[in-house]
């Protein structure tokens, strides 16, 4: 029995490989596993071929994964087609259509695995239901008997799909099923690869996205404004919101380009309400003038970059963690912004509610970093507590304040000032991308220019003692450090419990606010270190670098960092952490000087 | 024209006594070059401000960058002065989050046309009630002196020694094959008529826009100065064109650069809902659900 | 007398000021001194106050240097106005307005000078030329007379100026400028101010800018096409080159925004032609996206970006150089680009024939950071020597290579591929933003993503040995060093010169490559050094920050860096080595562990 | 139109032997849907370019981002899938660098009426010889059915699931009212004359537009598809439309979206001097000084 498993299936277009996968995460979730749904496709928008991997689990998943457990091909071309998306192993079970025509031991494979079966799947749809069509149905009866997985779910998900569609289509599919059900049971696997029945915990699990979460949290953070531009894989936050903000009082617009999407949140975050904008690395690169808008005249924002591949168009469908430079760097002049970046699914309602709150308390635009894969990604999660949350408001002038003549930058202990907002009688002023006076009038006064650059910069201080941005996991004392971030930081976590359930001394430090940079935090999970390393997606290693800037390192600080589209599983992680406990015991630290 | 007071925005209502040029004038003064016809565009507005009554905090003056685009600063409405070429979005996005504010947007003709040109089309087409007035001055006055995207072809500037090789736009007809409701052109040599112009604009419900050939002293070209324009202007009025006719409208636009027509090219007699408006119907029909 | 001297005036639009500035320095030239004006105005295009700094010398002028040796003060409001800008000291020598009615005891200075002169300016031009227009020459003859400037240079200067406007106006003139000389003579100074005599050299100086240099650098380096949009203080690039460029069979577009400018560029890069771009901040952030276009689709280019003060709008007549950071880092995805800067007016030549030399060896855009300072004051220059410069042509397709099968993305040792454009049979081949397979054809994969991106960086490698684009002056064994750059670096090098010769131990760095980070240039200068200050003009130190990323630093490793607009005078550089000297001295290196 | 052999670029003369399809193909299969519009339309481009007989890499084809903007790389040309909204200007780029190059620019609805909506006036009015094709599909194909600027009022798309509130862009009367020269609609529904009509465009001396209602089989209007557009187009020809009209062209425009009408809508009788010619007379009148 097993209590993790990991299953990979890839096929063309017309095979429903894909709603096989959504079939399954819903049984699993009605069922009460945890599970995470990974969806891949060629270049084609429609047709061509087509794959996801379903991991599911009895505790809840952190990552999608490495080797699969079970790999589905219904033809070898397109299964090939996925690379290291669908990595097999020895110890994988390997499916496949026998009308492939090869041989079991002929598989187009670089391993030849334990347990390879070809499975007449075309047939025993022809046979049951009479149309290829139901051909997904006898791959669901087939994992459903092999692998224990939800029989009972599956068959109520196909019942609730089908049902309009008539009696004979409803049965034809059921049939299907069974039959796919009856040849696994006809044909016992060599290995016990049933799934571990699951640790009920009453709660209503779901399936959903980050993409919905972040607009499910943006609406309960008060947002009443959107403004943006389709690009995947960003859209289904617009698409999301276009539906319900108007409930909220709220309105949204999908602007002619990305700069207008930013620049009319800018302009309702001037007229007084919360707002924000999603995009990905390209519309963020076009949005960086008027972020710098935003930074100096201090109005509140929150800009969501969903990363995709980069540079320019990169790898439009594929997940990535290379815009962080661009998060914190792009705009001219002195900018500072703080940048935040969720580690999943469920996070992305907590990390986009505190961005908004940021974002109000500091007056300031706030980047929140998702990815592809949170945001495109299904997982089965507990249903989010929002009772922890408190939600910030922006503060406003007080009639004393306004009355005693108003200055809209007036230089304060916090470096905070109140904000009025056009209605606000005796609040008028002159907002601008000028550098100005605490009055607002422009200025060209370096001396004006350094007060006010210190009071943008210094506001932000208080965030670098934001602890609780940051998550920590494992001894305090530890010699080895692993740290990482957004989509990596499941990845990340898993390996650091699978090292230190094998003896390895080792602590994780994931950060969720990014920048600034908490110099503290780090310094603090330094203090024991001897050897350290960042796991994260883009080819330089961009946080490494990020916090080389800011805090001194230990002496053996490195980079495990890989370009885009495949995650780096955790037992690459793993392993490096291995190499790194062996140099440690041939090589113990020199004394401190 | 509907004027409603602010009430979701936890702002008073409107002010009961009738306003004075000095409620809507600043303290900051302007640093125009003496003589630009920018001056005559303030003080046309702080009149069309008093003629409609609303006060100025109820106002928002948004611009993009240029010598126009200083105008925010020289009134006490709420001003923005954003970026170059970004005046209407960030006005759209402040109308749709509150639309009980009047909600001006001004600019240069670079700001409008060329840099924010492609802004144009869809603020018209969705038909927010915004007043967009442009300070056309053919020339890049800020930046001291180069083409503008209104610079008529041949016209030597710092950015165009040998005469520019470019057709210049023509704001007036784009924003007629646009399909702004309301589009007008004005001159400060004409104080009175760019006045009711631009109190007719901001009465209209729904986009509005005037352009207004306002000189620039120190890099305009010396025979496109006031007293020039105020010599060559025809008023549409006096020629008896039909506001209402869109297709005429476009005809008399095609010779901007060649006639100085002032007044209204066209106003439509039945203004459709605008976009505001919808907003707040679909706001409350999702909201009643 | 003096070997170094710097003037500073102030006064009104009608004043004159700005072209007795003028005068000044081409008098200066022309007798054979060095020298560097710098012009501050008000925020009116037109009229309202203005101001200029000479500084003039017998060997070349390095920076614009701190407090004045003399103060012209047309009226106190205006001066000023200009605070900073126009320090003046004890030592200074002030020149008034006699009728702002000010007592020489009770002027508006924080400071009382040794010297305070009420002249009546505008009484002796009324005098003398029946004009308050001709104060201005009243004002360049006290200059000569008490200061020694180039009496004869300035009257030919005037002789020239006026010649056109017919007799009585150019005699007007003379008397006025006479009528300066001759008070200056009948009220000699208490203390010896005259300028020492030129160093003369027989070189043919000349008046120029940075900008300037940089459009006749780009035509010297074979630019065939520039595409921008004017922007405050670029611009001039562009007029100058919209002047010459049809003569060397090249073309320009003044583009409807900064994004089709550079769009307009890569399409001429593409077309096989070398082409660049000019801007300042603002229009820099609208460009990333694109940059990012041509770092994936590997086309040469140059985008120049003349710093002023940020964030935003700014103060756009400023200078700063706080856009270090979006230089290098703006634009989402795994992209680098190289990042150059010149120190100086003359140096813009060398590394913008530079820049093009990068960018077509390298298939890559390269941006040039100059700054407000370089690109508008105006320098006395030695001519360029354009001998020793090498111009650099794009690696093109052999006809066997075109006849094999072109692949224009070729993975070579190098990195570099053999680049076609169109016209050139067999050399047809997709350019685009999308990642690629060697071909060109478009592809998600990992895999090949990863390879591609190792090919884009590692091949700007080679410019990391490249200690040609670094200066380094001082003992190669100092304890104390200063890194510094771009506008910046000539008041570094200044102070380091002073400071040695007053026995301090510091040698100077200054790397005219800014990115990649050359890191065994910097291992090496920081070989021995026990402390180090970087010395910039940005509110955050961002040269500071991005040295830390990539090398270890000496422990000391500080930052003096303020906001824009106004230089750091050599005098407090000088000022913080004296301090890290005593430093030193009190706490002597620990041993290296 | 002069065809000029390319000669300063280092490139040989055009080719003698008359061309083929296959000689504009390229090994790049199209991953467009089974029965995308957009089919059609790069075959139409194969057999205008055989019919105006200049060889592929003497041709650049440029494009923004899109489904439709993949059509580059089904050719042989020197092809560029640029970013999104920006095929305009680096085209203009390599035809000012190199102006014996025939240029081709394409993209969608969305590439180049709304994001690129900005570059298509200055284009026109500075008339370099380019021909300009938009798939006009009324929809964001690529990031899969969001309402586009061509998207028709009250439409329901994945972006817009209570109908579009905006009123569509008008791609023909935007591009009549910027001042094109040769201005004409066509439909992969009818394969000959939308070639015949691309041919002409790219013989046509100086900016040339062609919009094409190529419809989007998996996120369009099913009522806007091969079958309907076919049963419901009236060829201006059949009409008889004088080409040579501008303002009847513009009329006829107004009717985009109710009406569908095909052919040429207006090309320019005299074309004025291009951009490029006015670049190359203004180098040789410079070099010769
Ligand atoms: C992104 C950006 N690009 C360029 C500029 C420089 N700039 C400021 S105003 C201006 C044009 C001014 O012309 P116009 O809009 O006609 O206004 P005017 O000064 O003539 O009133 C330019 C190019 C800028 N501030 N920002
Ligand atoms: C800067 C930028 N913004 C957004 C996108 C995402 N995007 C790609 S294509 C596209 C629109 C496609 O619509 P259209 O131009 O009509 O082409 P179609 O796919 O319909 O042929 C969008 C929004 C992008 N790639 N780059
Ligand atoms: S430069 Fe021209 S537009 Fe600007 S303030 Fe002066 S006169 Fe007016
Ligand atoms: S999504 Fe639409 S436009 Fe794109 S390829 Fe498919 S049918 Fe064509
Ligand atoms: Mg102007
Ligand atoms: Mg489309």
């Amino acid at each position: 029995m097993l209590n993790d498993m990991i299953i990979g299936m890839a096929g063309s277009g017309g095979d429903g490989i894909v709603s096989a996968g959504d079939a399954l995460i819903s049984a699993a979730a009605r069922e009460g596993y945890y599970a995470m749904l990974t969806k891949s496709f060629g270049s084609q928008i429609r047709g061509g071929e087509s794959s996801c991997r379903l991991r599911v689990a009895t505790t809840p998943v952190l990552n999608p994964g490495g080797t699969l457990d079970v790999a589905v091909v219904l033809n070898w071309e397109d299964f090939l087609r996925f690379g290291g998306e669908l990595p097999v192993g020895t110890d994988t079970v390997v499916l496949y259509e026998k009308k492939t025509g090869v041989e079991p031991a002929a598989i187009p494979l670089k391993v030849q695995p334990g347990i390879v079966l070809a499975v007449p799947m075309a047939d025993l749809a022809i046979k049951s239901a009479g149309t290829l069509q139901a051909k997904n149905n006898v791959v669901l009866g087939l994992l459903a008997g092999w692998f224990n997985l939800g029989r009972e779910a599956i068959l109520e998900g196909i019942r609730r799909k089908f049902a309009k569609k008539g009696a004979e289509v409803l049965q034809g599919n059921e049939r299907a099923y069974a039959a796919g059900l009856a040849y696994a049971d006809e044909h016992p696997l060599t290995r016990d690869m049933r799934l571990a029945p699951p640790v009920a915990t009453g709660a209503k699990r779901r399936v959903t996205d980050g993409n919905e979460i972040c607009a499910e949290a943006a609406l309960f953070a008060g947002c009443k404004f959107f403004g943006g531009y389709p690009i995947t894989p960003a859209t289904e936050i617009m698409q999301y919101l276009q539906k319900d903000i108007w409930k909220h009082g709220g309105s949204l617009l999908q602007a002619e380009d990305e700069i207008a999407g930013i620049a009319a949140v800018v302009g309702a975050s001037f007229a007084g309400k919360k707002a924000m904008t999603a995009t990905s690395g390209p519309g963020f690169s076009l949005k960086s003038e008027v972020i710098g808008l935003a930074s100096i005249a201090e109005l509140p924002l929150v800009c969501v970059n969903v990363q995709r591949g980069g540079p320019s168009t990169g790898l439009p469908t594929k997940t990535e963690q290379a815009d962080l430079f661009a998060a914190v760097f792009s705009a001219h002049g002195d900018t500072v912004r703080p940048v935040l970046a969720p580690i999943g699914v469920s996070d992305v309602f907590g990390v986009t509610v505190e961005a908004f709150n940021i974002a109000e308390a500091y007056q300031t635009p706030v980047i929140v970093l998702s990815d592809q894969e949170i945001a495109q990604r299904k997982d089965v999660i507990d249903p989010v507590d929002t009772t922890p949350f408190k939600l910030i408001e922006r503060l406003k002038p007080t009639p004393e304040e306004l009355a005693a003549g108003y200055n809209r930058f007036k230089i304060t202990d916090s470096g905070v000032s109140p904000l009025s907002h056009p209605g606000m009688p005796g609040g008028s002023y002159l907002a601008a991308g000028i550098e100005h006076n605490e009055h607002g009038d422009p200025t060209s006064s370096g001396e004006m220019h350094e007060r006010m650059n210190n009071k943008r910069l210094n506001k932000l201080n208080p965030l670098k003692t934001r602890d609780d941005l940051f998550i920590l996991e494992g001894d305090i004392d530890a010699p080895l450090g692993v740290i990482s971030w957004g989509g990596m930081a499941g990845a990340a976590l898993e390996a650091v419990r699978t090292a230190r359930a094998q003896g390895i001394p080792v602590k994780l430090l994931i950060p969720k606010l990014l920048y600034p940079i908490a110099e503290s935090v780090y310094r603090d999970f330094f203090a024991s270190l001897q050897r350290c390393v960042v796991v994260e997606q883009s080819h330089q290693g961009q946080l490494h670098r990020l916090i080389r800037m800011w805090v001194d390192v230990p002496r053996d600080f490195t980079s495990l960092a890989r370009s885009g589209a495949n995650p780096i599983p955790p037992a690459a992680i793993v392993q490096r952490l291995r190499v790194m406990a062996e140099s440690l015991a041939n090589h113990p630290a020199t004394p401190a000087p | 024209m509907s004027v409603p007071s602010t009430t979701d925005c936890g702002c008073a209502p409107s002010a009961a006594a009738p306003l004075t040029i000095k409620d809507f004038r600043s303290d900051l003064k302007p640093i125009w070059c003496p003589g630009c016809g920018d001056y005559g565009v303030v003080t046309a507005l702080y009149r069309a401000l008093v003629n409609i009554g609303r006060p100025a905090h109820e106002v928002a003056f948004i611009s993009g960058i240029g010598c126009s685009s200083r105008i925010p600063g020289y009134t006490t409405a709420y001003g923005f002065n954003t970026v170059h070429g970004r005046a209407l979005p960030v006005a759209q996005g402040i109308k749709m989050a509150n639309p009980d504010l009047l909600v001006l947007v001004a600019g240069g003709d670079g700001d409008g046309f060329s840099i924010g040109g492609g802004h144009v089309p869809h603020a018209i087409r969705r038909n927010l009630d915004l007043t967009y007035i442009v300070m056309d001055n053919h020339i890049y006055g800020l930046t001291k002196g180069q083409m503008s995207p209104t610079t008529p072809r041949g016209a030597k500037t710092n950015s165009t020694t040998y005469g520019s090789l470019e057709e210049p736009v023509n704001p007036l007809l784009y924003v007629l094959a646009y399909g702004a409701g309301f589009v007008a052109q004005g001159l400060p040599a004409d104080m009175e008529g760019l006045t009711k112009m631009i109190e007719a604009a901001i009465r209209y419900p729904g986009f509005s826009f005037v352009n207004i050939q306002s000189p620039c002293v120190t890099f305009g070209d010396p025979n496109d100065q006031m007293k020039v324009q105020k010599a060559k202007m025809k008023k549409l009025a006096d020629l008896g064109h039909d506001p209402t006719n869109r297709l005429r409208a476009m005809d008399l636009a095609q010779a901007y650069g060649t006639e100085l027509y002032t007044g209204i090219f066209y106003q439509n007699p039945t203004p459709p809902e605008t976009y505001d408006q919808m907003i707040r119907a679909r706001q409350a029909e999702l909201q009643a659900k």
